[in-house]
């Protein structure tokens, strides 16, 4: 269990502000790495606007002896690399919070301190160092060992000219000197407990995990447009596709990628496209497709602020019914939505083995939020090989869509056996051929939608996390899985839960009864219409006390769920 | 042809008695039996149209998917599984309207594909309205006032993106057809044969005899090496040429390129997982500790 | 009221069988005018296969002293051009149906009987006049008098070669003649009563319902990509494009047809695309442009069985869904759906109107069935005019997305005024200029999501036919309406209603208490799923004791219904 | 350039400190004033990318839609409005990859609109991917091992479409880039105009420099007329010229085609509408009763 490191000192939360091209990312690797080489959690993410320089983003950093993995709007200190950022901060700081910047010209004994960045910039060789000179500051503030930061460093840089590195170990001593001065000052203070026991743990984001999932499933070819926040999929498997032998191809067009990996799948690969709103538009006449040929298929579905063009750089989950209904016609398929960055490694994996076993389209949904955010993970399990893939050796009397019982007909391969491998877009006989038997037209649809009875009963359970009989629930999908358990852990009430579904669609029937006997039902969704809540009520039949919708392209904060609940929520028994 | 082994056991066949596309069946059966390949090594993938449906009366695999998107589907079947031999097939309507972006990119990629198109000038299976290469003038129940746009020329258009491999036939002439398409077949990297199809039903103006009229054949002496005369040949409007414009060296295609295939790997399909490369992957995700905090 | 022609001697029921290309369009046509212009309503449908030659279709034609609108299994005379057909009508031949076909070699005294129809048409000049031979066939059995079906062949074929002319008559003759000495003979009677009062009403079908409602509602642009069975009002319109300025245009694929009729809206027309399910997935990245621009946007959707290509010329219900999650991210629109041709042509009108004046994509949903059936109507009302387009004169300080109550900002047209006409895909500002302004986006997405509220208000009504106190209610939607009518009304029950919804997005309210108040609801969709039932369930808190849906491609049939209804329905009050 | 009246008061613009498109913006401003518009008179349509913001920074009517859908948007802009001067522009990316098939057929339907393509040989916005025009070899975080399909030449593509106008400029040129794109606007019918663009972010390949020494323009002799010498002119390689290649003598675009601007017919929306008309085709529905049945 996970609780709120704020305010009572249990932890540390830093944000980076700046312009897109002035490095905050450097700071926050390198930060991150220092911190958890001492033994803490880190949790960072980012919202950041769309443009290559400039502009105003931002980065939270958030260090504790306990895991930490949330997003929150609770900033005990803050760095800003340009000042315009501060009117886009508002919100995140606190009376408490301590603003370093450069020219602020704060007010002698604010919490507003001033720190020549550009003339230290100067000092160590120019304004390109300037991130490293802040992680430097905020390291120096910490009281952090110079030699730990330096190891950072030159870890980072490996491979980069020994000018550069040197550059930057001056650079980090520079803003080091700055920070411990503030310190020591007692301008800033900052308290840290002890570190944790995160040690040897992996440190990754939701576009490593997913990438590395994808591998873990067996992939081996992707096709895929860039479109952001997918794209970063697409560039680690094309990083690693020659290790892997994975096929990486960057296609013309959405419509392109989607077919492409009905191809892939057809000729025995294990074929996944990776898009956002818009390319998924243009997809869904190949995911129908792939439910009429029952050929497999893998999308990942990263969410971002619609309509149209939207936020492009943000986050949001309002892809809910386009990924349940995008697509003519009527046929099974399954939405997978992870709630963290263990489900979005094994759930990734698990869509490959669900798209071949069943012969359906796999749409996996995650969104700008979970793909940028990091934190510590004990583990990601290896499989202990990839199952082969679930096709047969066909004969010479091979007909690829035989009917039978469970609507899933064994899946061939072209070349392998003796027999012919047919799949069309019309409807079609057994072996693939178009037909205008009309009887057999509806045989075939019972066939294929048949399959969702098996995809229901293996779908993965949703979480219920807190007391079996709390009579208060909130309802969330996806992302938003570890701030709802922080938020409501933080609450330290007995009779409230999470429930997280990381399936929704088939939904998984284990929670419906405690579901609906619960008294105050609440739901959390990134999006303005509470599109998943609508589905869940019309299937199970409840309605909703109140609902937490959130739609402004940035994800909840653990604050902002926890003060929702405070007005949604009945009084009752605190701990 | 009696024997061939691609032919198959029909009932019915959906075409217009007379249609081109009956002779193009019968010169792609030939020609496939010609390259000496076997039904079971051999893809076809179509879209949507009359052309289209080809792949259910010629015994071999295939995937008709949807109108338009042939060749996305046919180049990641090869570049998955070169042991196949693919063949991506349609009309015009469908490989130059709806899939006109793949048609680009397929070139441009070079798979080691064979690009079939039966160019009829009209769409049939949706009842004759224009297709892009539908002459001007051309009248139809959408272009009532005759067809205005400038009509695409495919082999200009592929040359001009640096295809491998441009040809045109005549469905009327089986032997030549078939022997177009074997060599089409038997090129390695991406392979059009654009052939004009008479379409008895919606297109009155491109009859079997006007293009028996309007066509010839390139002489033997044509250098098919040369692009710009490739170019030249294939721009000519008064009288169209047929047979092989151009066909490139050997360059390597898509599949090789992936670096997927080094030496003789097998397909994908067949391919054991190796955990422990994962193992390492994951692994450099890990901390590194520092000795004395 | 429509009442059932069958078995009570009210009406016939002809089904003519045989392949495409032999022409019995022409019968269908021949023979409508033919008793219609006695006096007769006329019904006819058609089902037919996805080919331009051979296969096997066949056509329903349906003759009443009284109104008939709907699709019907019964039939009292088949007459096959080819003997093939006889299996796939199977199911639509009753042991007193009466089948006429060329060496069908029937045992005598049964109804099946030959008719030598190959050598007439050689008698006559060709096989290519067996369709009228069948017409006289027919007209005689009818008794019909030969110069009324003279004076129709004259009409039909007028403008081509007297020799046309002449052969056809000749041929009608021919086959008249055979007619009559069946009837005379015994071997063949049909009862039909007298004449009605169908004198000067309109015949026509759902496509030129549709392209009409198209013109009324001042539509001046089309785009669109050949697609069954939606290609008929692109074909209408490019007919009659230049009378009334229209802009035709076939495009090269949807996504640019669906992205033409932004431009057209844009600049000042009124336009719209025709498209089926495939297509329809095309455009839905457009129509999403469409509600973050507020661009309006009209979209006929004609339905066919999916997924992908499926059964192309064949009808079904199965887009519902598509329709209105199609397209990522959140914005309102209009889903309407006519049950028959008055209404075809009403809210294809209304959807110009409506995308107009809300700034919405508009989508009209119908099907192959509604689009190639015939039947008689009243009258078509004329607009008086067209109202002006909803667009205001630009002054200097124009911005197209003010933000105001409604969340319907003035909409402006380039290069008409001072102002300069902004249209941004982006979250942007009042101007159209691309923001990150995260609290404008919030207000930008209840401004787009405000304007349900107004729409759900002026939503056109669901019609609730029957007593107002039934007890057992029939809900459908779109084209099957005018079939539940008739199926409904030979219940003779006084506890049996229809609601019927010809717009399924927004709902409209008003028949909600009764609907919740039913007995016994029985829903009634042509798909395999039940879309729009699961939809009013989750929006009105219903369930459905009873679902009846069909998805092999054909329409449901009056027949069909009533048994569904039969089983259906409790044990009750009869008339 | 000072007091231009398609200058905006601008907060900040959305490029990198550097980047071609500054020019480009200013060439169009330029041309724009220079062909003597009034920015109530011109609609800029862009798609989606670095390049399609432009819109944003020009003071002129905008539709900034999707990525890669400018040229269906401006095509019925001004088949409906013809009294606007309208300009699709977008990235390489984006008109010639996601929009490729419209790229294809636009050209074929020549509408009056003049296309302006930032490219810069590379996806900028989504940070550096290789676009069509990418060379051969060209790395980036997708093509790892470089850039393996042969690049579009979108002069010798347009050309090979036969169309009516194409051009190529260069943004370090801005007085010479605005005076093409000056001739592209007053041109009849659809004209390319495609622009070497530097991103000093993410080509470090083909930069100010290298554009710089590539290119030179064609000599002032040259024969616009001329379609087979543009078309070997454009295919030139080891240098590349600019200029005007290929502008067609006035063809009939596709407004005028639609047969629905005759005269001084008014645009569209200030059209009375004739319910005479609608009553008359109504009534052609109605059954003609027999005199005696
Ligand atoms: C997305 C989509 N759009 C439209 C159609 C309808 N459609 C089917 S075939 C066809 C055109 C056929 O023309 P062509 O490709 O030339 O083939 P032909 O019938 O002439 O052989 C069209 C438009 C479709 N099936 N899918
Ligand atoms: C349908 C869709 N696919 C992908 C994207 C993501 N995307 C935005 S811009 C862009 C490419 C930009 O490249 P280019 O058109 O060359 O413009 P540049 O940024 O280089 O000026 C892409 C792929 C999108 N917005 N929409
Ligand atoms: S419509 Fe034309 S192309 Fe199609 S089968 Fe008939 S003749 Fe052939
Ligand atoms: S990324 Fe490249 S194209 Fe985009 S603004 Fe920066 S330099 Fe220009
Ligand atoms: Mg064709
Ligand atoms: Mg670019």
């Amino acid at each position: 269990m996970i609780d709120s490191p704020h305010g009572k000192g249990k932890g540390l939360a830093l944000v980076l502000a700046g312009e897109a091209g002035q490095g905050v990312q450097v700071v926050e690797a390198l930060l991150s790495e220092a911190f958890r080489g001492l033994g803490y959690y880190v949790f960072s993410g980012q919202e950041f606007m769309s443009r290559i320089r400039g502009g105003s983003n931002s980065t939270l950093i958030r260090v504790s002896p306990r895991p930490v993995r949330a997003w929150s709007d609770r900033t005990d200190l803050c760095i800003l690399f340009d000042n315009k950022a501060i009117t886009r901060l508002q919100q995140r700081l606190q009376p408490e919070t301590f603003v370093l910047g450069d020219n602020l010209q704060a007010p002698e004994g604010s919490r507003f301190i001033d720190i020549p960045l550009a003339e230290m910039a100067q000092e160590a060789g120019g304004s390109l160092y300037v991130n490293t000179i802040a992680a430097g500051v905020l390291w120096g503030i910490y009281n952090g060992r110079e030699e730990t930061l330096a190891d950072v460093i030159r870890r980072f840089f490996s491979g980069k000219k020994p000018a550069t590195i040197d550059g930057n170990l001056a650079a980090a001593g520079i803003g080091l000197k700055l920070g411990r001065k503030l310190s020591h000052s007692g301008k800033v203070s900052l308290a840290l407990p002890p570190p944790g026991d995160n040690r040897g743990n992996l440190h990754l984001n939701g576009t490593e995990a997913v990438s590395l999932g994808a591998i873990a499933g067996g992939c081996n070819f992707v096709s895929a447009y860039p479109m952001s926040p997918s794209t970063g999929v697409l560039t680690f498997l094309a990083r690693h596709g020659r290790d892997f032998g994975i096929i990486v191809e960057q296609a013309e067009d959405e419509i392109s990628a989607a077919n492409m990996v009905l191809g892939a799948w057809y000729g025995g690969a294990r074929g996944m496209t990776t898009t956002s709103g818009g390319g998924f538009d243009l997809m869904t006449e190949a995911v129908s497709l792939s439910g009429m040929t029952e050929t497999p298929m893998v999308v990942h579905l990263a969410q971002r602020p619609g309509p149209a063009t939207g936020l492009p750089t943000r986050t949001e989950q309002g892809d809910f019914n386009l990924a349940l209904y995008g697509g003519h016609g009527e046929y099974p398929r399954v939405l997978l939505a992870p709630g963290n960055l263990e489900q979005a490694y094994a759930l990734t994996a698990e869509s490959f083995r669900l798209a071949d076993a069943f012969q359906v389209p796999v749409i996996l949904l995650t969104d700008q939020y979970l793909l940028d955010s990091h934190y510590d993970v004990v583990d990601l399990p290896l499989p202990r090989a990839i199952p082969p893939l679930a096709v047969v050796e066909t004969s010479r009397q091979y007909a690829r869509y035989a009917l039978n019982e469970s609507g899933i007909s064994p899946r061939g391969v072209p070349g392998w056996g003796e027999g012919l491998v047919g799949a069309d877009s019309d409807e079609h006989d057994a072996k693939g051929h178009i037909t205008e038997d009309l009887d057999l037209r509806v045989r075939m649809v019972d066939k294929r939608l048949r399959k969702l009875v098996l995809l229901a009963e293996k779908a993965f359970s949703a979480e219920w996390i807190g007391p079996e009989q709390a009579s208060n629930v909130l309802v969330c999908w996806g992302s938003t899985l570890e701030i709802a358990r922080e938020a409501v852990a933080g609450l330290a009430r007995e009779d409230v839960a999470v429930l997280h579904f990381r399936q929704v669609f088939p939904l998984p029937e284990g929670a419906r009864e405690r579901l609906q006997k619960a008294e105050c039902r609440i739901l959390l969704e990134g999006n303005a219409t509470g599109q998943f809540g609508a589905f869940l009520g019309q299937r199970w039949g409840i309605d909703w006390h109140h609902r937490l919708l959130k739609y402004n392209g940035l994800m909840f904060s653990v604050e902002e769920v926890r003060a929702g609940l405070d007005k949604a929520l009945p009084e009752r028994v605190r701990k | 042809m009696s024997g061939n082994s691609f032919d198959m056991d029909l009932e019915d066949i959906a075409w217009c008695p007379g249609c081109g596309n009956f002779a193009i069946l019968q010169a792609l059966k030939q020609a496939l039996a010609d390259a000496g390949l076997a039904p079971r090594e051999v893809v076809l993938v179509s879209g949507i149209g009359q052309a289209a449906k080809l792949p259910h009366y010629l015994a071999a695999n295939f995937f008709n998917g949807l109108h338009g998107r042939a060749l996305p589907v046919a180049t990641a079947i090869r570049a998955v599984h070169p042991g196949l031999t693919v063949i991506a097939e349609s009309g015009d309507g469908d490989m130059y309207g709806e899939g006109g972006n793949h048609f680009l990119h397929a070139v441009r990629r070079n798979p080691n594909i064979t690009n079939i198109v039966h160019n009829n000038m009209v769409y049939g299976l949706t009842k004759g309205q224009a297709s892009p290469t539908s002459g001007r003038g051309f009248e139809t129940p959408v272009q009532v006032h005759g067809v205005v746009n400038n009509p695409l020329n495919p082999l200009t258009l592929a040359l001009a993106l640096n295809a491998s491999f441009v040809a045109r036939a005549f469905a009327g002439d089986i032997p030549e057809t078939a022997a177009i398409i074997r060599k089409a077949i038997q090129h390695k990297g991406y392979a059009l044969v654009d052939i004009f199809q008479p379409c008895v039903t919606f297109n009155r103006v491109n009859t079997f005899r006007w293009f028996k009229e309007k066509t010839y054949y390139l002489d033997d002496g044509h250098d098919v090496k040369n692009r710009d005369l490739a170019l030249r040949r294939a721009a000519e409007e008064d009288r169209l040429p047929l047979g092989v414009f151009y066909a490139a060296e050997s360059r390597s295609a898509f599949a090789e390129s992936t670096g997927v295939f080094e030496g003789d790997a097998p397909p994908l399909f067949r391919r054991p997982f190796d955990v422990a490369r994962l193992q390492a992957l994951i692994e450099s995700y890990r901390g590194k500790p520092f000795a004395d905090p």
